[in-house]
């Protein structure tokens, strides 16, 4: 075997090992490297009390209500699962039902969760406002651009 | 079979030097156990903080301390000629970074988790969390020993700014430090969790040698 | 068996030397001559495939060193200006070390002549940090005789030795040149040493 | 297309190229800045902050693009021997840098008042701020090596390294859940976006596009001369 033939076959094994540990590292962080949970998520497994999360997903329709004027009560939901969530402090901007938005708290019983930061997230969808009243008005606004 | 006592015999000769220089060694352990002391009095007496943060401290310590060592992971060999002698023996620059990493691995990693237990109970963690620090740091070391290697070979030559090298490891070193704590704190996804530092591991290793060999290769050329 | 043909090196875009051209053969001694900075180490490196050369091209054998390159590193030796034994140990532990590491087929009676020869054997249990510049040098020549190649590079292997350590360096390269052997070495000075080639630089 | 690899060509091609690029990147930045500030509509639930997407976008574009081109020209000049590519590296180096810096910069004031936080640490923007950091080390080597040569290769070995980073950049919002939002223009599906404010965001990208090349075209010339006169 020449110099420059195992130069070769040490690159192409250098090159098999790297694709396969990307593949097993992308196989494996799916799930694992999320800034927030989904609610259907937290479902299903055990809820622990007292342990800090966050939690991302949308505010449901009709959910959201004021207690005071800077204490919430709305619920975040996935369309599978929804958590209700009380929030004492000032909401974003972009805060309002049917936007996403994620939690930043921990559960203070089974199915309360007390959230000590509020992120609106936005999604990838830009839109001038004037359209979105057309949309509406001829009532062909649908939820995609929710 | 000669190669393998080639290879034997240069972990005997990093094994002698690592005896002779065993105050260097020993010194970066009393660095991190001082920075042990030096948290906990900063942070207070309240041990349920202390335990909450533990394991985030104890990583980023154990990633400084090991860095401190890294001036020496080529520096000599390369000053007093060494790691010229040994090229010209048969150990091509690829081969050298990996048995100089191994070698840095067992001689500074290992006095590191050796000592893990105790840090550990100094910094209030509980037993099962420790484990899963051990674990992670096992293989994180192995990584850090990896970057180690790299960043130092390629500032072989940097006279002016060597704290560059430690930098360089710390950059790269974000990703296993976020897996490793995830690891402790989310300990019912441990064997994915230790799949991905495996993952990172496998391709750190892999690059190492041409990285490494390739700066190796650069110094001795220009020096 | 080396050849050496046009050999040229630049670095920085500046032209360190230009078309050497060197054979050396069994039995041969090539000294280098030159100023400082004339390149003499650089030439040395080059034929050790160190440094690359900007143009011309070196044959091991009659094939071309680069593809060669591990047939040829198993009968080279090289010493440099510095000394390469580890001064945080001993004497001895470095001939041990030396003595594993390079797989040496001397035995150990040989050994303790080259060191007796080489007036080192007070010196076996002290750490070579405190030794003198001239004995770690004389060390350097241990490791020569130790690794048992038959190239030898070296180079300044003269300077800041006394003239009776000079005396045992030229019996030890004529000795070396009757088991066939082959040197090259530089030198800045005039050394009196028998010499079959002399390239200035 | 020889320009690219070949200093020489270089100078003569970026000697034709340097004023038309200047002034067309001074056109299309004040165009740009006029249709984004005065031409496109106020988003429908951003309102007027959207408008700080139009920097924001193509700085984060150029300064991945940037990256690439001192990746691919690591490549080249590592592997094919190309010594051009350590001249691109050099110089552009800082552009990148700029850039990163202005998307950071923009990202956090557009996220303060719509997400409710200057930063936080999720995938994107820690990579990003990893991509940031990589740059400054990129300078810095360059600074604190008195060899050229092995400076220039510790460099690109260095870039290639730190090219791991660039996939997770752009694809940590498809793969994990960040609060950053996913790509809005992508090659596969119809962009989510309204023609209206498409058309700003792409003049800005260009506008940017031209003011990189025009300062990387004089600091590569720069840097051509320096290595001619071997001040560096």
């Amino acid at each position: 075997m020449s110099l420059r033939f195992q130069r070769l076959l040490l690159i192409l094994l250098t090159l098999v090992i790297i694709l396969s540990a990307v593949l097993l590292i992308l196989y494996n962080t799916r799930e694992n490297v999320s800034y927030f949970y989904t609610p259907s998520e937290i479902e299903k497994s055990e809820i622990i009390i007292d342990k800090v999360m966050r939690i991302g997903g949308f505010v449901e329709n009709d959910s959201f209500n004021k207690i005071s004027s800077s204490s919430f009560i709305f619920k975040i939901t996935d369309e599978k699962a929804s958590i209700l969530v009380t929030f004492k402090g000032i909401l974003p901007d972009l805060f309002r039902e049917g936007q996403g938005a994620v939690i930043e708290g921990a559960f203070s019983d089974s199915n309360i969760f007390n959230a000590t930061n509020v992120f609106a997230k936005h999604d990838e969808n830009y839109m001038p406002a004037s359209i979105k009243e057309d949309l509406k008005d001829t009532g062909y606004w649908n939820k995609k651009y929710k | 079979m000669k190669f393998l006592n080639k290879i034997i015999f240069f972990f005997y000769r990093e094994y002698k030097l690592n005896l002779s220089g065993v105050q260097d060694i020993l010194t970066n352990i009393i660095f991190f156990f001082v920075s042990i002391f030096i948290f906990i009095f900063s942070i207070g007496p309240d041990t349920d903080t202390i335990s909450l943060i533990g394991v985030g401290i104890l990583w980023t310590l154990l990633l400084l301390s090991s860095t401190l060592s890294l001036r020496k992971f080529y520096q000599e060999d390369f000053e007093n000629g060494n790691l010229l002698i040994m090229h010209l023996n048969g150990f091509s620059y690829g081969l050298i970074a990996i048995l100089k990493t191994i070698s840095h691995f067992i001689f500074v990693q290992i006095p590191f988790l050796i000592t893990i237990p105790i840090a550990s109970i100094l910094l209030n963690i509980t037993n099962d969390k420790a484990f899963y620090l051990f674990a992670s740091f096992s293989i994180g070391s192995l990584i850090l020993s990896c970057l180690g290697s790299i960043s130092s070979s390629m500032n072989l030559m940097n006279q002016r700014n060597f704290l560059l090298g430690s930098v360089i490891v710390m950059i790269f070193s974000v990703p296993v430090v976020i897996f490793s704590v995830g690891l402790i704190n989310l300990e019912e996804d441990f064997n994915s969790l230790i799949n991905i530092l495996f993952g990172i591991l496998l391709i750190i290793f892999v690059i190492n040698p041409w990285a490494s060999g390739f700066c190796l290769k650069l110094s001795l050329e220009n020096n | 068996m080396i050849i050496v043909k046009d050999l040229s090196v630049e670095r920085l875009d500046k032209k360190i030397f230009e078309n050497i051209n060197l054979s050396l053969t069994s039995g041969n001694i090539t000294i280098l001559k030159g100023r400082n900075g004339s390149g003499k180490t650089t030439l040395l490196k080059t034929i050790l495939n160190i440094i690359e050369p900007s143009s011309g091209s070196i044959y091991w054998k009659g094939k071309l060193l680069k593809k060669n390159l591990y047939d040829f590193y198993k009968h080279v030796t090289y010493i440099a200006d510095k000394t390469s034994s580890l001064t945080k140990l001993t004497v001895k532990d470095n001939i041990n070390i030396w003595n594993k590491i390079f797989l040496s087929n001397i035995n150990n009676s040989q050994i303790e002549t080259a060191i007796k020869n080489l007036k080192l054997e007070n010196y076996l249990n002290h750490k070579v940090g405190i030794l003198s510049f001239g004995e770690t040098k004389k060390l350097e020549f241990l490791r020569l005789i130790i690794e048992n190649k038959k190239i030898w590079i070296l180079d300044e292997p003269l300077s800041s030795l006394d003239e009776d350590s000079v005396e045992l360096i030229k019996q030890t390269f004529e000795d070396h040149v009757a088991k066939e052997g082959s040197i090259i070495f530089s030198s800045h000075q005039n050394p009196g040493i028998y010499v079959t080639e002399e390239i200035n630089l | 297309m020889k320009f690219l690899v070949n200093p020489n060509k270089f100078n003569k091609v970026s000697n034709y190229l340097f004023k038309p690029v200047l002034v067309l990147s001074i056109i299309l930045f004040s165009l740009g800045l006029l249709f984004s500030f005065y031409l496109s509509p106020d988003d429908y639930q951003q309102g007027s902050t959207v408008r700080i997407m139009y920097i924001h976008v193509p700085s984060a574009w150029l300064a991945l693009l940037t990256y690439a081109i001192m990746t691919i020209y690591s490549i080249a000049a590592l592997a094919f021997r190309i010594p051009f590519g350590f001249i691109i590296n050099t110089a552009v180096a800082p552009i990148g840098a700029v850039f990163t810096l202005v998307c950071i910069i923009s990202g956090s004031l557009w996220g303060k008042p719509m997400w409710g936080t200057w930063w936080v640490w999720d995938a994107r923007l820690t990579s990003v701020a990893i991509l940031f950091i990589v740059y400054l080390i990129v300078i810095f080597i360059n600074l604190s090596f008195e060899n050229r040569v092995i400076k220039e290769k510790v460099v690109a070995i260095f870039i290639l390294v730190g090219s791991v980073n660039l996939p997770i950049v752009k694809f940590s919002v498809d793969w994990w859940n960040t609060l950053h939002q996913t790509a809005t223009i992508s090659k596969l599906s119809k962009p989510s976006i309204d023609p209206s404010m498409m058309t700003p965001l792409i003049i800005m990208t260009f506008a940017f596009m031209m003011i990189g090349i025009a300062i990387a075209i004089l600091r590569i010339k720069t840097e051509i001369i320096s290595r001619k006169l071997n001040l560096s």
